[in-house]
């Protein structure tokens, strides 16, 4: 009846993660219950749940990453505390958790936290960048953010049924096979990130489509900001890098479950396939996360130096070589694996071909900050931490791609230093940038500057104590994964590194603070403006929070920075252009399609784990049924009458004359 | 491509195609039905010299998906296609790189760590 | 498990070891070998180019971020510098040239540092050939006739040349200080050549992820003068077990931290029958109960 | 100060106010709309043909990994394989014409075209599940090696494709029968043929490479 599913599988006798996994859930129910209680429920399933907005979809992508965010970290406190104790001893996580920490740590971090991050700030910027009302999907993109959730949840529910994966956060074979790794942590990977990456791609096909077809009037490629490139790029990766994904795991899926023979040792698999497959996916991934990241820096960078991007078609150029060359040097996970002296010569020089676009990035960055006037406000904080982190990272990445260095260095605490440089330095410091800049932009007030600054220093100081040394321990052969060691030189190095997460700790406890003292402080906070930062792209012409259509009338573009050039016009005349003709806009309804596609998915995943069948059936037919009516359904749209547009737009309309005005009389 | 409005009405979808087409389609389908049947000819035949058969497949494969493609999805180099021919050409480099990659890398592994007795029997 | 007791005399050795190894970090900078000599080198050549250009651009993140700041009157500035061709120039060449010098390190390098070349030597190398099981490592000495489980003895000043692979799953062999690492897989043999340049004694571990007992999967290497060695297979030849598919098979089963011991002598065609699998690759986790699939635990 | 002048709005996928019937900008916001969706569909089937080409990699690399059994020339059948081949020609042909008949609006050409494109299409899966079924009866199934495992997932996943093709290509005359050629359904259908039109690529690749230089090996 309930498969391979039964009492023993909840892990009364691991004491840890029953406590934490209980504090979570006692968390979840304490906010459900004072959701029901408040009577929120219909106003989060109305606004939010079903909402199809793309505003609000990014904002929901954010907000998973930030509490899957909370969850990675505590998978990283757990790690660092284990291997500051674990010299000569056991520390006090059994190698069977220990294992599954860092492969749910990884997972987490990658899929759940760093890919939904930067989805979500695409879509929350990019069609307002583009002065377009909607995403080219609006439906589908719900879908798309719903199917993610779905695999967030999945993994999360491993830490109370059952078990998660022990095979790292690639499952290379046949560790993963069904012989080595006989219990359902491998099945719950997999079908996490089978459904969750379905998801990725839905978003990936909505936002290529939105940034290529749907512009403003005038809003040529050559004028579309920074930020909007670098979507384009990440999504035309995610595009033709997640397909590989789901067809790698595919494969190892019917290994494990009908068995067949792809990966196994037996009846002539071969498990290079799987490496080789799964990193072709894998390192066009990790541009996935760095070029929005690039774009954000781009965008904040010539904001608060107040100038334009320095070599604006150098970036557009730089970013569409990295997306092609990314697909170039997947070998570079594996030079050890003995392919032989010219294939790794090849990727190995392939790699750090990408050195000179980002290099260009790096440098234009650094002109755009030449001869600017650079106001030093929290996002601008991040991208400077960002600039100076990342070259570090990203020659060690070139260090790693010279493969007589990388024979002694791969799968080394080196390795970990240098993704974690990369990834922290450049994609995480890039999504705290885009938070802070954007977000007055969706809620319509600013964040704690204070905070925000207090928590830039903690987490740039703990970054460097608990990475750092990993470079020493790397250099000092010691390898990745280990849940503990007896070399006494390690030890001093580990307690540094502990004491570094502690510092992050700190700067995350600034963050949440920040965010809790700038929800209670809103109205001191609040933007009346819609562009407190004094902006140069079109997202600043809305009022913040921008109303369901954006734009009440569409922009006319003339130049390389959309607003900045309404902007100056307006302050030479001192006035606005006319008041527009207003007329009614046509909006898609909000629809329940992306949340009972997840809420079957879910419950599928679930059972095709635990090999429950019936349930598996159950849940395939409702999946199809709401296909079904998804495909059958007719065009529905909403009215949003001319005098509601003309009211919306004349209150941002009277907010900026306000300015205007303040400016007159400066002018005095 | 720079100025390129993407949005002018002179853009097409994928796969439009007008009333007049079913010629196209008559002229797509003699074509393909043409190579289909010499791909299948030459793959049963010994007239052709044994060695070059893939590689006359292939060419005759890759001609046949060009067929399909301008006959039946209506893919043109005009200038209303134009994204739609990137985003074709972005795909067809990534499937070149993902099976050329892999095939090259696969091969290097395989011989370099095929077991002993194994490589014996090659040489053999 | 065949882990007779060693005697007190080596007991105090595997004892000192670790305070033998503390003595020779960091293993990667402190090179014992040619091949990692050469390795560590192209490791500080090439960090040493790239901070060529790295240190001057943080230091000019740091000047200009400094030096524009919106309260330095003193600084110029130039709302409306957006493009530079000389600059474009540069931004593109100086990473290029860079690459440039890099890219020939790595080819060359990649080349000469090939772990499947052998050594240039007058003595002929040293086989070895090396099988990861699971959560231990079997070094076999086809021309000795002898086999030790988690301890390599080498002679020092002459060639191994190894060949590896794997009982069950994936590992990586590894000496930091002699060297480049290299994959073991079932099923396929890998090939690496290292040599000690002097008597030692060096950690060895896997250096890829294998499963539960992984972190115990280390290895004592002692780099013993070539006369030594000798006296090292003789004693091993007087002692032990002998290993065939039989103990070889029950070696295979899963297990964790073994103390090193030898073999008195080897099937010759041993490495051949696991890399041919003909003995079938090591069985994994001994799952019984329905609840153990779950989450089974190793006996310690 | 987004106050430009009312430009055209049509140009986006959300047309505003198009009941205002300043007629030739309506037709110009759905024609934008045929293009948005079709573009975003074309996108999608560029990522299928990528996930094929993963799957083709591991058909190519584990080919000759037949473990002692049976090798692609002991199996394959091409003259069910021609038969195949030219089910799923005539049926690519045959859905052109039910498009330009939906076009039309010609619901003889529609409904009929569609009815023999089906038929095509069930044959051919027909075929191939007869083909399986052989296999696997004699005792050549996807776990006896992992050249079957690579044979079977590439062309039962190119085989998946075809039968939820056909379930789709139900749904889109049901969906015409019920509504009518409206414009979203028109753009459906466009999908929908743009969707068969790729699996006949992807059949091109596949007899190509699996069949004809398999048998032939
Ligand atoms: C996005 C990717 C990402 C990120 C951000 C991190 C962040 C961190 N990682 Fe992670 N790590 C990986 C990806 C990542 N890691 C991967 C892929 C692996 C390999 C797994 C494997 O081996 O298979 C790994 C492995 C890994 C290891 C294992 C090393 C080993 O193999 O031995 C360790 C050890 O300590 C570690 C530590 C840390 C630490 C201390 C952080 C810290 O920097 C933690 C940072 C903390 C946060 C990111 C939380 C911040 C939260 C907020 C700011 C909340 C704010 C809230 C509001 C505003 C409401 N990581
Ligand atoms: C956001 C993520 C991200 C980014 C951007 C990068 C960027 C790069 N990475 Fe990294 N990498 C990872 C995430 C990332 N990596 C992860 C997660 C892994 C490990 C996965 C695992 O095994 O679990 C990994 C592993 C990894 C390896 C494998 C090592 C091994 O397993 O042994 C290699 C080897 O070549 C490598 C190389 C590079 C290179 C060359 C770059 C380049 O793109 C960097 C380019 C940037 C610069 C060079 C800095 C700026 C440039 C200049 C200032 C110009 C001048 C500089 C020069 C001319 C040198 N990476
Ligand atoms: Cu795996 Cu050789
Ligand atoms: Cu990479």
């Amino acid at each position: 009846m309930l498969g391979k599913l039964s009492w023993d599988a909840i892990p009364y006798d691991q004491p840890i993660p029953m406590a934490a996994s209980s504090v979570v859930a006692l968390v979840i129910i304490g906010v459900l219950g004072w959701v029901t209680v408040k009577g929120y429920v219909p106003y989060l399933w109305k606004e939010w749940i079903t909402s199809v907005d793309h505003k609000r979809i990014g904002v929901m992508y954010c907000f998973l990453a930030l509490v899957m965010l909370l969850r990675g970290f505590s998978d990283a406190i757990m790690m660092r505390s284990q291997q500051a104790l674990a010299f000569r001893s056991p520390g006090y996580l059994p190698p069977e958790h220990y294992d599954q920490i860092f492969s749910a740590h990884g997972t987490l971090m990658i899929f759940f936290v760093a890919m939904p991050f930067v989805i979500g700030l695409m879509n929350f910027a990019v069609p307002l960048q583009l002065g377009a009302r909607d995403v080219a999907f609006p439906t589908l993109n719900s879908v798309g953010f719903w199917l993610t959730a779905t695999g967030a949840l999945l993994v999360n529910v491993s830490l109370v049924v059952g078990e998660f994966a022990r095979t790292g956060w690639l499952p290379y074979p046949p560790l993963s096979e069904l012989q080595y790794s006989p219990g359902v942590g491998v099945d719950y990977y997999l079908w996490a990130l089978e459904i969750s990456g379905v998801g990725t791609l839905i978003s990936g096909v909505n936002l290529v489509t939105t940034v290529l077809k749907i512009h403003a009037p005038g809003m040529t490629y050559m004028r579309m900001p920074m930020f909007c490139w670098t979507t384009l790029a990440a999504n035309l990766l995610i595009v033709a890098a997640f397909p590989i994904l789901t067809a790698t795991l595919a494969m190892l899926l019917l290994d494990r479950y009908l068995g067949f023979h792809f990966f196994t040792n037996e009846a002539g698999g071969n498990m290079m396939m799987f490496m080789n497959l799964i990193w072709a996916w894998g390192h066009p991934e990790v541009y996935i996360l760095i070029l929005p990241a690039f774009g954000v820096f781009s965008e904040v960078v010539s904001t608060f130096a107040r100038k334009p991007l320095f070599g604006y078609r150098s970036m557009v150029m730089a970013t569409m070589v990295i997306c092609l060359l990314s697909f170039t040097v997947w070998l570079h996970h594996f030079f050890t694996m003995g392919a032989g002296a010219d294939v790794n010569a090849i990727f190995g020089i392939m790699s750090m071909i990408i050195a000179v676009p980002t290099g260009v990035k790096v440098f234009n960055w650094l002109f755009t900050l030449y001869g600017g006037r650079i106001e030093f406000s929290t996002p601008l904080l991040w991208s400077l931490g960002f600039m100076v982190t990342f070259v570090v990272g990203g020659m060690t990445g070139v260090l790693l791609a010279v493969p007589p260095a990388d024979f002694v260095l791969h799968n080394s605490l080196f390795l970990v230093a240098h993704f974690h440089n990369v990834i922290i330095g450049g994609v995480l410091f890039g999504a705290f940038a885009g938070y802070n800049y954007w977000f007055p932009k969706a809620f319509g007030f600013r964040l704690h500057e204070g905070l925000g600054k207090a928590a830039f220093w903690c987490w740039l100081v703990g970054f460097y104590v608990a990475f750092m040394p990993l470079y020493v321990l790397g250099l000092m052969g010691m390898t990745r994964r280990m849940q503990h060691y007896d070399v006494p030189a390690w030890h001093p190095w580990l307690l540094v590194a502990a004491f570094g997460a502690a510092i992050i700790t700190v700067a995350i406890g600034l963050q949440v603070a920040q965010l809790v003292v700038s929800i209670r402080r809103r109205e001191e906070l609040r933007d009346l403006t819609g562009d407190p930062w004094n902006g140069r792209s079109l997202e600043w012409a809305t009022p913040s929070p921008p109303p369901a259509f954006n734009y009440a009338v569409l922009p006319t573009i003339e130049g390389e920075e959309a607003y900045w050039d309404i902007k100056q016009r307006a302050f030479e005349r001192l006035q606005l252009r006319d008041e527009p003709e207003y007329r009614e806009i046509e909006m898609p309804k909000n629809s329940p399609t992306g949340f009972v596609c997840a809420f079957f998915a879910s419950f599928m995943g679930f059972a095709l784990i635990w090999h429950i069948w019936w349930l598996v059936g159950v849940a395939a037919f409702g999946a199809f049924a709401t296909f079904v009516v998804f495909a059958w359904r007719d065009e529905d749209e909403y009215i949003i009458p001319a005098d509601e547009v003309a009211r919306i737009d004349r209150a941002n309309r009277a907010s900026r004359r306000a300015v205007l005005e303040q400016m007159r009389t400066a002018a005095r | 491509m720079s100025e390129f409005d993407p949005d002018g009405p002179t853009d097409v979808a994928p796969g439009e195609d007008d009333a007049e087409s079913v010629l196209t389609y008559v002229v797509g389908l003699g074509l393909a039905v043409a190579l289909t049947i010499v791909s299948f000819f030459i793959a049963g035949t010994s007239l052709v010299w044994g060695p070059s058969i893939p590689v006359a497949l292939t060419v005759l494969a890759i001609a046949q998906m060009g067929v399909h493609l301008v006959f039946f999805l209506h893919i043109t180099t005009g200038p209303d296609n134009v994204n739609n021919v990137m985003a074709l050409a972005f795909g067809v480099l990534i499937v070149m790189l993902i099976m050329a990659g892999s095939l090259w890398i696969m091969s290097h592994m395989n011989h370099n760590m095929m077991p002993m007795e194994q490589l014996m029997q090659m040489q053999r | 498990m065949p882990a007779e007791p060693a005697g007190p005399p080596r007991r105090a050795l595997v004892l000192l070891a670790p305070l033998a190894l503390a003595a020779c970090q960091p293993a990667v900078l402190d090179p014992q070998g040619s091949v990692g000599i050469a390795e560590k080198t192209i490791l500080i050549d090439s960090l040493a180019i790239m901070l060529a250009i790295v240190v001057p651009t943080v230091a000019a993140t740091f000047g200009f971020a400094w030096w524009f700041r919106a309260s330095n009157t003193r600084a110029r500035y130039m709302p409306h510098f957006g493009y530079s061709g000389a600059l474009e120039l540069l931004v593109w060449s100086v990473p290029l040239l860079t690459i440039l010098l890099l890219g020939g390190v790595a080819w060359i390098g990649s080349h000469d540092l090939d772990p499947a070349k052998p050594l240039p030597s007058s003595a002929p190398p040293l086989e070895v050939q090396g099988v990861s099981l699971d959560w231990k490592w079997l070094f076999i000495y086809p021309d000795q006739g002898v086999a030790s489980v988690n301890e390599l003895v080498i002679p020092a000043g002459i060639p191994v040349h190894f060949s590896l692979t794997s009982a069950s799953v994936m590992n990586a062999f590894f000496i930091p200080q002699l060297g480049s690492m290299i994959y073991t897989m079932n099923g396929m043999t890998s090939q690496l050549n290292l040599v000690a340049d002097n008597p030692g004694e060096f950690l060895g571990l896997s250096s890829h992820y294998s499963g539960d007992g992984f972190s115990d999967m280390h290895f004592d290497v002692r780099a013993v003068p070539a006369a030594r060695f000798e006296d090292w297979v003789n004693a091993t030849r007087g002692k032990g077990e002998s290993l065939d598919p039989g103990t070889y098979t029950s070696l295979a089963r899963q297990s964790i931290d073994v103390r090193p011991f030898t073999y008195r002598e080897v099937d010759p065609q041993l490495y051949q029958m696991i890399v041919t699998q003909k003995l079938p690759p090591g069985p994994g986790p001994e799952t019984g109960q329905p609840d153990r699939t779950v989450s089974p635990r190793t006996e310690k | 100060m987004s106050g430009a002048a009312a430009t055209d709005p049509h140009r986006l996928g959300r047309s505003s106010g198009h009941r205002h019937a300043a007629s030739e900008h309506a037709a110009g916001g759905l024609h934008a709309k045929r293009i948005i969706t079709g573009y975003g569909f074309w996108i999608f089937l560029l990522s299928d043909i990528i996930m094929f080409s993963g799957f083709f990699a591991a058909y190519a690399v584990l080919s000759g990994n037949t473990a002692d059994g049976p090798s692609g020339k002991d199996l394959f059948d091409l003259r069910n394989v021609a038969i195949e081949t030219a089910c799923l020609l005539f049926s690519s042909f045959t859905c052109g014409i039910g498009g330009i008949g939906a076009h039309t609006r010609r619901g003889l050409w529609f409904y009929g075209a569609m009815t023999v494109t089906f038929l095509f299409g069930a044959a051919f899966l027909a075929l191939e599940i007869h083909e399986f079924a052989d296999l696997v009866a004699r005792g050549a199934g996807p776990t006896r090696s992992a050249f079957l495992s690579a044979f079977f997932t590439l062309v039962g996943c190119h085989g998946l494709h075809v039968t939820a093709g056909l379930l789709w290509l139900l749904t889109m005359m049901a969906q015409v029968f019920a509504k009518g050629y409206r414009a979203d359904i028109l753009r459906r259908i466009l999908c929908f043929s743009l969707f068969w039109h790729a699996l006949d690529i992807i059949w091109v690749a596949l007899f190509t490479v699996v069949y004809l230089m398999g048998a032939g090996q």
